[in-house]
């Protein structure tokens, strides 16, 4: 077993485990924080697959945006917060059997995937992975109109959500 | 100008006052008028100097002043319109703007120019009279007309109409002006609009001519079709002539000139009022004055007469057309003498009279007497528009006693109101004189002798003796009821205070007589016969030479024979001194013998016309069309398919859709869902979480049966 | 200005129908800017429609202006356009008259978005019809005429709307149903909709051939009957006809302006554009049915004007009665086709369409206008108006002697070129209705006498009711009819002109 | 040297887990939480396919960087949904938001 090997095993391990205890921790905020360290962990396997460019924005994104602005709702929806009651619902064992069954399903299905022994190839010398990826982001022959239309997407989420979440009662929109 | 120019331009002014007085000056009465009498002036300077050139022209029947441009595109042709200025025109322009023109003049004072507004005067009213103070005490004047200026633009578009009838070189334009004078007929004789009667009179003149109208319409189109052509010269070539003459009609055996002859016949007959479509010229007495006197003296009437003389080489053509012309023609000459001798309003005399004189010119043109009939449509519109210019002097004279004595009930027209009234209106009373005896045919002197004989002659000459006694009687009636009119009008004492306080009136009203009075004396003069005894010969028979010279072959002179002159003689004298016998004493009409309810009544003609033809086509358009025909019968057929669809849809509905279809198909499977759907909707829980399992167990499910069944 | 010149008709086609679509983005509630824009929107079609009668060259034959467009090919029909000397003076009818309805509009307060929007959509129906040179086309855009109108007199009609909107709509369209019908079969036969490759190859067919299962006659026969049927309800001959006086009362007056003033020119449109042409033969053999009820509807028309106590009414029947010539006109030309009277009846009987556009639009503004005073249309409720409104009477009474058929005015021509074309050839029925025309007269004065003349109904003098003068905006829509129908009474050459070429070329 | 299995395995397992969050948790704050694991595990599968089969066809990389955009829209609009569920309703228990029922 090579270093890396071990290294990537640690590192499922804490994705996982941090995972389990996002979904099951009682306490939100918690949850939360434990969120936080799945997606480092993830971070850690996307440096792991030299996509080193991905890890960064994973740990720039995810947690300095996303988990955050998690943490910001469980703050205003308080009354939850402190709510001591089961976190889960009455229908938690169906839930936990579907996941269960998924998981099986998938690992049969990988099972008789014939590409799964590929093995992983050398990045070819000179090979910038992440100046390549800007080129295709913004070549006509790559993906630009992708990109721009998940630009436009962001933008008429944000307003999407300003307008959802503004407070009626404010005043300032409607009566 | 060439004189082309100067033709075209004659109808003008008129028009353009017409325009100008309506669009613009109609707030201020002075200029209206101004512009009107301006433009009639206008009109009657070029028509003189068209009338004076066109004298010295050698032979100008066969080289008229003509001039034309292109209107209607026909295919390949053109149907041009244009002017044209030949003997005929020229004798008939001459009348037209002297008449005119003294008309337009005579109108200033008629309606009361100058004179302060009335105190009730009201929009189709005739006004009613001015409470003025002078020297303390009030006394009622004549109020100015409060449509002053509405008048003097419809006289304008009336002249322009006539203007355009007489210069045009086709049967189109003269059409053109025929209709635009009916129209101006009918919205002047309606002019006081106000009054039911004159609301009435107005239709009755429109509808009546235009009976004639739509069948002239009908000959216009039968003669261009046939001839291609509506252009008086070009129709009027032998060749095209003889063509006519040859193809028959298929209509009562006449060959297609003789039917349109009649066509056209009947047209003039409209418009000049002959039997049986004489009833609308009395009642258009209704409206102003001037108005019956540019009617039935210098335009409409005229026109009518006009039309025939100018189509007379057609009409000639056709015995059997020109026999019922010269017919229609003495039968309403003697026909409506008869009635005017039973009329006590005093323009009705004249309107009667009117009818009975076109009567003889028809008459002379269907015995072939060209020139008498033109002779006779001259001298009488002269005479004749001095006897109804007269006429509104006195009427006008009277209106003042009226209004000095405030007794409204006196009929300020009717003329056993009147009498004695020549002390009163010297002016008027001579000149009246004057139109009288010319109407009567006073001998030698009047024309109205001189143009009334010659028809005689024409008669007797060519052996119409029927035609010749029928006018004879017509002339003596004639001479008679225009000698009782004097009679009653002028001479004796005044019968009421109304006639006693007569006034003569303005300059602008007698100019107008005493001009027509001369031409009513001095035109018979011009055609004086060649052989007529002791004058003859003295003044050349120029109007003969003018006149005659329009047709193609010159109109023999009749051979003179004493016979007609003694009759003539006889008839007029007679008539005047039986008049005068008759009614020098008689005081009210009970007095008066020949008040026989039969002739005041018009042979009851209006009534007769009422029942066959009003009342019918009133009928048959609220009921049988309307009511009828369209809201029952065709609407009904309509109504039908609503019910009868519906009808079919709810058979449909109620025996095959609700057993068949909706039951069994419609309501089963509806109640299959219903059920299905009643135990499925506990599903139905809103809650998110459980949607999504039910979702995956699905997915699950179908995806691992497709797996094992289909990959596997 | 390039793609104006070579996209003329288009232009002029779509331009209504698109400013309708910008309307509808107006703010709301901006009745001032709707008839504004409504009315200057209705203007550029009119600019255009001039642009292209002066470039217009007349003596030359086909049609001009010509755009075809891929509209289904699948079955051989495209958005194929064109004018000839006879559709464009149609066009000219149409977008000069529908300014003026708009502005004839302005009094109406309710609704006005949509009520301009329809009036505008209107315009494009209309002039399709007029434009098209495809059959389909031509039957699409005779449908799209009739929903705006439906619409305009079921929302802002008066009293008795549903009743004649369902029957204008239900009797229209069933006249349409043949039409289809027929357009469907030419369709069918020749795998093509395009008139201009009809008229090249429908006479060409052989009198033995069998279409269809059946001879080329009955064919023909069933198809001309067809289109008569559907054109003789749109003119409306008689007996047809009662669809009209209802639908005219009851709309508002700018539909009635437009119902009178073009949709009935449709009917008449219909019949020189497809019927004398494909069906030369047919058009002739039945020439003496077709003039008899055009006499019918002369007469009757005149009858039934006559009798009604409605002023609406009355001026509707006279359509009846003045589309009769039109189509006495059309029957005498059938009847002569290639001679010198066919020519001349055509002439008048086009003539007619466009005299008659103007002076029955006139008209019913006329009724509008004294209607929206008094509120009432019936005629005894009148009487003795002159003095009160000495404006409008004359108005009243130069529209109505246009009507008429005084001679100087524009009517009068054209009566009588229909009445010398159709005299030489079918004489008895052109005597016939001279009887109509005599009662033309008697309907015309009637309606003068009872509302101007006699003694004054006191009612409109005084007070809440006085009558007010007819004001600057209702004057300024008469002006230019007004004058149109004294030029062409007096020099009617300048449209005839190009009206008589068509028809030269065309028959 | 690690099998492409392993990723996928545990891009699986982390997306099972994810699935098990969504579909048991009550709060609804935390289902979104559940969904975020989700979307990573699918980045996670991406970005190792792409690594495992050409590295210079970007794709797998691309296809990331759009679902951290999708998955940053989506937990804005869906916070906002929260949120603005919670102030008209004062719940953000999933089970008691069940106005959509029949």
């Amino acid at each position: 077993m090579t270093g890396e090997q071990i290294t990537f095993l640690v590192v499922a391990l804490a994705t996982l485990g941090s995972a389990l205890m996002v979904v099951t921790t009682r306490n939100l905020i918690h949850a939360a924080l434990w969120l936080i360290a799945t997606l480092f962990s993830v971070a850690v396997i996307f440096a792991l697959l030299s996509a080193s460019f991905l890890a960064v924005v994973q740990v720039v994104v995810y947690i300095g945006a996303i988990a955050i602005l998690f943490i910001f709702a469980v703050m205003l929806t308080r009354k939850d917060m402190r709510d001591q009651s089961p976190q889960l619902n009455k229908n938690w064992w169906a839930g936990a059997l579907l996941a269960v069954l998924t998981f099986g399903g998938l690992y049969a299905l990988l099972q008789g995937w014939s590409g799964l022994s590929r093995t992983v190839a050398d990045i070819p010398s000179g090979f910038d992975a992440v100046a390549e990826l800007g080129t295709e982001l913004t070549s006509f022959t790559g993906y630009v109109l992708p990109f721009e239309v998940a630009s436009v997407l962001l933008v008429a989420a944000l307003v999407g959500a300003v307008y959802v979440a503004f407070n009626p009662r404010s005043g300032n929109i409607r009566k | 100008m060439t004189t082309e120019t100067l033709i075209w331009l004659i109808p003008l002014p008129p028009a353009l006052a017409f325009f100008l007085i309506v669009l613009f000056t109609n707030k201020s009465k002075a200029l209206s008028h101004t512009i009107a009498v301006g433009a009639a002036l206008l009109s009657w300077l070029g028509s003189m100097i068209v009338f004076v050139r066109a004298l010295g022209v050698e032979h100008l029947g066969e080289h008229p002043f003509e001039s034309s441009i292109n209107w209607l595109p026909t295919g390949d042709t053109w149907l041009k319109i244009g002017v044209l200025v030949d003997p005929l025109t020229a004798a008939v322009l001459f009348f037209v703007a002297w008449t005119v023109l003294m008309i337009f003049l005579y109108s200033v004072g008629y309606h009361n120019f100058g004179q302060p507004a009335g105190d009730h005067d009201h929009a189709g009213l005739p006004p009613h009279g001015a409470t003025i103070e002078e020297h303390g005490h009030k006394h009622v004047v004549p109020s100015i007309e409060p449509m002053y200026s509405r008048f003097f633009a419809f006289i304008g578009l009336f002249a322009f109409g006539m203007f355009t009838l007489v210069v045009s070189d086709n049967l189109l334009t003269l059409f053109v002006g025929w209709e635009i004078m009916g129209l101006c007929s009918y919205l002047l004789i309606g002019f006081w609009y106000g009054k039911p009667s004159a609301r009435n009179a107005a239709v009755k003149a429109f509808m009546t001519t235009r009976v004639g109208d739509v069948f002239m319409l009908l000959g216009i189109a039968y003669l261009y079709s046939a001839t291609g052509t509506l252009s008086f010269r070009e129709i009027f070539t032998e060749e095209v002539l003889h063509t006519l003459a040859t193809i028959p009609s298929g209509v009562l055996g006449l060959s297609a000139a003789g039917l349109i002859g009649l066509l056209l016949f009947i047209g003039t007959v409209g418009k000049s009022a002959q039997f049986p479509l004489h009833v609308w010229l009395p009642d258009a007495m209704e409206g102003p004055t001037p108005v019956s006197a540019m009617i039935h003296a210098a335009t409409m009437v005229s026109a009518g007469v006009y039309m025939v003389i100018r189509m007379f080489p057609i009409i000639s053509l056709d015995e059997k057309t020109m026999a019922i012309v010269a017919f229609v023609g003495a039968f309403t000459a003697l026909f409506a003498a008869t009635i005017a001798v039973a009329q006590n309003d005093i323009k009705r005399v004249l309107a009667y009279s009117t009818i009975s004189q076109l009567g003889f010119m028809i008459a002379a043109l269907g015995i072939g007497a060209y020139v008498a009939a033109v002779f006779h449509l001259i001298t009488h519109a002269f005479f004749k528009a001095l006897l109804f210019l007269g006429s509104g002097s006195v009427i006008h004279g009277m209106e003042h006693g009226v209004l000095h004595t405030g007794n409204h009930k006196v009929d300020p027209q009717d003329m056993f109101n009147m009498g004695g009234l020549r002390k009163k209106m010297p002016i008027t009373f001579w000149t009246f004189l004057i139109g009288g005896f010319a109407l009567s045919g006073f001998p030698i002197i009047t024309a109205g002798f001189w143009s009334k004989d010659e028809i005689l002659a024409d008669a007797f000459g060519h052996g119409h003796i029927f035609v010749f006694a029928t006018l004879a009687i017509a002339a003596f009636m004639t001479a008679f009821y225009t000698m009782r009119q004097i009679t009653l009008t002028f001479l004796g004492e005044p019968r009421t205070k109304e006639a006693e306080h007569a006034q003569e009136t303005p300059w602008t009203m007698t100019t107008p007589l005493v001009i027509l009075a001369f031409f009513a004396v001095t035109y018979g003069w011009v055609g004086i016969p060649e052989h007529f005894p002791l004058l003859g010969g003295l003044v050349p028979n120029w109007l003969h030479e003018f006149v005659g010279g329009t047709l193609a072959e010159h109109p023999e002179a009749v051979e003179f024979s004493p016979w007609p002159l003694i009759t003539s003689f006889v008839v007029a004298l007679g008539g005047l001194f039986a008049g005068w016998l008759v009614y020098r004493n008689i005081n009210s009409p009970a007095e008066d013998k020949l008040q026989i309810s039969f002739l005041k009544n018009k042979y009851y003609f209006d009534e007769i016309y009422d029942y066959i033809f009003v009342k019918p086509a009133i009928w048959v358009s609220e009921v049988l069309v309307s009511a009828w025909m369209d809201k029952g019968f065709i609407d009904g057929i309509l109504h039908i398919f609503g019910p009868a669809t519906g009808g079919l849809g709810s058979f449909i509905r109620n025996k095959f859709d609700l057993p068949v279809v909706n039951r069994f198909f419609g309501d089963g499977t509806a109640d299959v869902t219903y059920w299905f759907g009643g135990k499925l909707r506990a599903v139905q829980t809103g809650r998110i979480q459980q949607y999504l399992m039910f979702a995956l167990v699905v997915f699950i499910a179908v995806g691992a049966a497709l797996y094992f069944f289909l990959l596997a | 200005m390039n793609f104006i010149s070579t996209h003329l008709l288009s232009t002029i086609l779509f331009f209504p129908m698109l400013s309708a679509v910008v309307m509808m983005f107006l703010p709301k509630d901006e009745n001032k800017l709707f008839r504004w824009f409504a009315f200057v929107a209705s203007l550029v079609p009119f600019a255009l429609t001039l642009v292209a009668w002066f470039q217009f060259k007349s003596s030359q034959p086909g049609f001009q202006f010509q755009e075809t467009y891929v509209w289904y090919e699948a079955i051989g029909s495209s958005l194929h356009l064109g004018v000839d000397g006879l559709s464009l003076t149609m066009v000219l009818l149409t977008t000069f008259l529908t300014p003026l309805a708009i502005l004839a509009s302005f009094s109406i307060s309710d609704r006005v978005k949509p009520y301009m929007m329809l009036f505008l959509f209107l315009e494009t129906g209309m002039l399709g019809v007029f434009m098209a040179l495809d059959l389909l086309i031509f039957f699409v855009f005779w449908e799209v005429g009739l929903v705006p109108m439906y619409f305009l007199i079921n929302q802002w009609g008066s009293a008795n709307k549903d009743y004649a909107s369902l029957k204008f709509m239900i009797y229209t369209m069933g006249g349409s149903l043949g039409l289809l019908l027929a357009v469907q079969m030419l369709g069918v036969l020749f795998g093509t909709y395009d008139l201009v490759t009809l008229y090249e190859r429908w006479n060409s067919l052989e009198p033995g051939a069998i279409l269809l299962g059946m001879s080329v006659h009955t064919v023909k026969t069933i198809a001309f009957w067809a289109f008569v049927i559907a054109f003789a309800i749109k003119v409306p001959l008689w007996p047809f006809h009662t669809w009209l006086p209802d639908a005219h009362t009851e709309a508002p007056t700018a539909g009635s302006m437009l119902l009178a003033g073009v949709l009935l020119k449709l009917g008449a449109y219909g019949f020189l554009r497809l019927v004398l042409p494909l069906y030369p033969a047919e058009a002739k053999m039945f020439a003496g049915a077709l003039a008899l009820l055009a006499t019918a509807a002369i007469v009757f028309g005149a009858f039934g004007s006559f009798g009604q106590t409605d002023f609406k009414r009355l001026v509707a029947y006279s359509s009846v009665n003045h589309m009769g010539f039109v189509v006495l006109g059309i029957a005498a030309a059938a009847y002569s086709i290639g001679t010198q009277d066919a020519t001349i009846a055509l002439n008048g009987a086009i003539l007619q369409m466009f005299n008659h556009g103007l002076s029955a639009a006139g008209m019913f503004f006329l009724v509008g206008v004294i209607y929206e005073r008094t509120h009432t249309r019936n005629l005894e409720e009148f009487g003795g108006l002159f003095p009160l409104v000495p404006v409008y009477g004359g108005i009243l009474i130069f529209t109505s002697m246009a009507s008429l058929g005084l001679p100087g005015l524009n009517g009068f021509v054209s009566e009588f070129l229909v009445v010398r074309g159709a005299f030489p050839v079918l004489t008895a029925y052109t005597a016939i209705s001279m009887l109509g025309l005599l009662f033309t007269g008697a309907y015309i004065l009637k309606g003068i006498k009872k509302v101007l003349h006699g003694p004054m109904n006191e009612h409109w003098a005084h007070g809440e009711h006085k009558l007010t003068e007819i004001n600057f905006r209702e004057i300024m829509v008469m002006v230019p009819l007004m004058a149109l129908i004294l030029w062409i009474g007096i020099y009617p050459a300048w449209i005839l002109d190009v009206i008589n070429k068509a028809v030269v070329m065309l028959f | 040297m690690i099998p492409l299995s392993w990723y996928l395995i545990l891009s699986a397992a982390l997306f099972s887990v994810g699935l098990f969050g969504v579909l048991s948790r009550r709060n609804a704050v935390a289902i979104l939480l559940g969904i975020e694991l989700m979307l990573n595990s699918v980045n996670i599968n991406l970005v190792s396919f792409w690594r495992y089969g050409d590295v210079t066809q970007m794709a797998g990389q691309v296809f990331a960087i759009i679902v951290f955009a999708v998955a940053a829209a989506e937990v804005s609009v869906g916070l906002a949904l929260v949120i603005s569920v919670y102030r008209r309703r004062n719940t953000v228990i999933a089970d008691e938001i069940d106005l959509m029922k029949w």
